[in-house]
């Protein structure tokens, strides 16, 4: 099983759910209020308009959907400042 | 000279001591927190404040044929200041549509906290305004991010570049957006309890309304003060810009005030919903419909320096002029 | 009709009207998003505020012969209630034992939020009610929890699935949950300091108090809103189950608090508390002892039907009951 | 060593620290307040009795404490949503 | 006897009633989360407010010159206190000096929150005080922290392990220390906006203060109930030093105080000052400079020995020893 | 590439990002207010200085930038509780 860690601006958050939910992964998790740095600067969470704030969105599931998702989610990347990051991992059950 | 005195008084005004007093807290780095989730809170707190105390307002006043006027130069303004802006940043300034329109739509846009406070000077002042004017705040708040998407589409060669399903979420949204709904919301119920309801309220939502807003400047003196550190980003044009627009706003909207025939209290408040930058609804929207505009100008721009320039001596200075025309 | 006119001058109570903004709110999608922190600490500063005030009202008045009879009217109410919303659930909706434990569980259980409203829709008639009323949510809050358990672990064939340790748990955390503790504790400290005492909160936990309510029910109003995805889960017979369930358990109290003698004001508290379900306590508990059960069910249910239903209908009309009889 | 990440119901995740301090693992981390979909439906952070939540259990040790760790965890899961993702890591020291 | 009038009167007071309740209700876990956020928001509410009243009430009595030796009896408790409780720490017992440092260091710097406590105590005796005690307070806060560090040099064979930068990052830091800025920018406002301006603000930083003390007290309790575990690890010569230490510091101010000629009011704040063990401003500075000294000694000494040692007993019982020179 | 998860006493968390500036990662993402529990004892958020948390900074980069960083912040872990674990990622673009 392959694990994607989306890192992506809060105020697309919404969006990059939705086309996981379209995509039909199995699930995901949602991790808010992040800061950080990257190219596109500084993101720290003191800003009332809340567009300086980024959420990581972790999804487990078998490599064929994850790369879906990775496909579909490109294009939000084009216009957003985030990263993904792929690994492999094991799910238990 | 009044304004001066005015201006002055303004530096008796525990509010505007606080948000200077946050703002060097800052430069000195010495890191006073207020956490994000008070500063959302504070910010609903006080929509509904002005919502309900304008809504009993209205109740009392009963709505006059003045309404219209003000909905009419609500989306005068609403039309033309944008429009300005857009024009001087593209033809003056030589951005591309882009930016000048994101930067546009957050001056022609509205910023709550700064009508908030030229309340607390209007009262301070005992000088009397209608109780629509909150409603009028709220109609302001999304009409000039439209006007200035449309001059992008407008000016720009090739199609803005954005995610297609935004445009049709953005109008939604900002149509539903929270603070208009809030706002709205507030105001009719204000308008239906009457004396007796908000005599229930009146504890909590009005009483502590100024000791309030002192806590919330002193955090916007923070968030003003950390952005210092993007000025050089900004750039020269837009730091003067930043000043000379609000400037700009509301003289236009001072004439047309006069022309309408506004009463001083009304006419201060429309200037400063003109000369105030959004800095929650406008780069929350123009984030997700020009994703390729660079938020370190509007946010910088509209919070550190626009933001603090109206509340500290703008408001003053705009009250001043009007009363040269009375 | 007087229960009509109650009904509609709920409309015109600045609370209920905030909860519905917040439900309509939440159907417009327009989020505005009140932090869980805040709502977590207002939950808490009711609390206090009732326990206080509850407890001064008791130092005022002393403790009656009422008193005993108030504990076991609040113990037949925890008993009995439980047991006919299981009875429904399980032979008329057909429902598996675990499920109906948890539903009956909540309905056994009681709001407090629903409470505190009912005792601003007393003050709002100036209609008096006993300080101890406080003490007897307090107790009312875990009872009806064993009672479900129990008729699960009797009707349910194989013993029911849950980790082991967690009954005991259970056992433990309920009696000193941290609602009774507050509860119980605040009304206590309002026994002990007095008039002086109080007076010296009186600015922060009573004055505000119908402001702070209406903050909170606002919210309130949007977290209702979000579960109303949810219904179609529920299905038809939770549905109605959640608006009838309410009529049974009051119409009782009704009835009981007639045998006691209760006056109006405590006989109306009685009766919302038997109407009310839990939506903090419960779902807790029930999560940990039956985490079979489904939380879509139980959740939806007293958020987003019984609450609504309780402060704008319920109130008034088991108030106008109330008062038939008298 | 391996690195095991448990999601887990807020409510529940007291019972999965103290079911790792019994196994004895050499550590772990905790971050809370989660939002995320799974096949029990959508986690979302608005519900006052905070039965919406879950926590992320992060825990990196030796294969062996790992797995004993997987085994008294499993109890956990038969009752409540969640998932358990294990994957490879090297600790610095 | 009048002292133990006091301490008994001192439980008829809310807060600390609360602060007792916050205590047991941990101790029988039922956990009353009060979030991190508002415990935050509380401790600069209680700054602005204290600051904001000091400033304006020097700005009634105007500066006399009482300040003067006022600042120097600070200046001479900061450096007295810290050096005492290292000697005793490292020669009695028997720590070595990083440790010993790191706890004179709390025991140098002061309580916000005592200090606070003391204030309500004060004017529920109606006793007064002067505006700059707060600015005192301030002023108190960091060179305690420099005195001990420097003692650690000295008695430290080897130089402190610790990260370079950090020393000079701390001398910054501490000067522009979140709460001095916070403080001393308050007493400024206090004093620049005069009657009209603290009329203002009153609503929601005066009237409700000993409501939200109340609120700020409870969580207290449980903060410190929660670190009870930990008792263990600090073991019984530290436990004794957390309960004799203020006594030692508050014997030796009242001296002062006495020499200098203080108001009974003044002279209890500076005793309080000076019997208070710091739990913000403190650790944060010590485990930046003495990153090896062990934080469950110092953290549990002040927050959950010495913190309610001094509000339930210590402030009524300095007020006693002071009123028996008089 | 290679993924770098520190975690860290909150109040060294600015420090750690300096460090991390100043080799020149080209990013790291910040998460705020962790719980947890390590040889040094259990880290719980409740205490009003703030020096009971931790945070979590996520690295990803090349081999060689992950270890030069990993050199520069023993240093740090030499005062301060925390750890740092290693690990292979793929960075998506
Ligand atoms: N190399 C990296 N490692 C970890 N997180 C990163 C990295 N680069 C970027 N990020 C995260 O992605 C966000 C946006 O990155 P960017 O689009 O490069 O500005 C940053 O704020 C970080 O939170
Ligand atoms: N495929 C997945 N990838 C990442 N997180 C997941 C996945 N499936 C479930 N989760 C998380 O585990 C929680 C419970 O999942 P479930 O038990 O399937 O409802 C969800 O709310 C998610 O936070
Ligand atoms: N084995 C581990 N797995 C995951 N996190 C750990 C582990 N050991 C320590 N930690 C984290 O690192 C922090 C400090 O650890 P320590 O320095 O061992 O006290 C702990 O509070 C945990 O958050
Ligand atoms: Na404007
Ligand atoms: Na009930
Ligand atoms: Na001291």
């Amino acid at each position: 099983m392959k694990k994607l860690e989306i890192i992506i601006e809060a105020i697309e958050r919404r969006r990059v759910c939705k086309i996981l939910d379209e995509v039909g992964v199995s699930g995901y998790t949602v991790i808010d209020d992040l800061q950080g740095r990257g190219k596109s600067g500084s993101k720290n969470a003191s800003d009332p308009s809340n567009i300086l704030k980024s959420s990581m969105i972790i999804v487990v599931d078998e490599e064929s959907v994850i790369n879906s998702a990775i496909d579909k989610l490109k294009e939000v990347f084009k216009f957003y400042s985030g990263k993904m990051f792929l690994s492999d991992i094991q799910v238990i059950d | 000279m009044e304004f001066l005195s005015d201006a002055l008084s303004n530096f008796t005004s525990p509010m505007i001591l606080f948000f200077v007093l946050g703002f060097i807290a800052t430069i000195l780095k010495s890191d006073i927190e207020i956490p994000d989730v008070i500063t959302k809170t504070l910010a609903i707190y006080f929509m509904i404040a002005i919502g309900l105390k304008g809504g009993f307002e209205i109740s009392k006043s009963g709505i006059d044929e003045n309404l219209y006027s003000a909905v009419f130069n609500s989306l005068l303004i609403g039309f033309f200041v944008p429009l300005i802006a857009f024009l001087i940043l593209k033809f003056i300034g030589r951005f591309d549509s882009t930016n000048s329109g994101a930067i546009a739509a957050h001056y022609g846009s509205v910023s709550v906290v700064t009508f908030v406070t030229a309340i607390s000077f209007l009262n301070s002042k005992s000088e009397p305004f209608s109780g629509y004017m909150v409603g009028m705040m709220a109609l302001m708040e999304s009409p000039a991010i439209f006007v200035s998407l449309l001059l992008v589409r407008i000016f720009d060669s090739q199609k803005i570049a954005s995610l297609k399903s935004n445009t049709v979420d953005l109008l939604k949204e900002s149509l539903f957006n929270a603070s208009v709904v809030l706002l709205f919301g507030s105001l009719l119920i204000g308008l239906a309890v009457g004396e007796k309801g908000i005599s229930v309220v009146k504890p909590f939502f009005i009483d502590p309304f100024n000791g309030v807003l002192t806590l919330f400047l002193l955090d916007m003196g923070m968030i003003a003060g950390k952005r210092i550190s993007e000025f050089k980003a900004v750039g020269v044009f837009l730091f003067f810009f930043a000043l000379i627009m609000p400037l700009i706003s509301a003289s236009l909207t001072i004439g047309l005030t006069n022309l309408f025939g506004f009463s001083t209290g009304d006419s201060l408040l429309f200037s400063v919903l003109a000369a105030s930058a959004s800095y929650i609804a406008a780069p929350a929207a123009v984030r997700i419909a020009l994703p390729k505009a660079n938020p370190a100008y509007y946010i910088t721009m509209s919070l550190a320096i626009t933001f603090p320039f109206n509340i500290i001596l703008g408001i003053p200075l705009y009250y001043f002029i009007l009363n040269l025309f009375r």
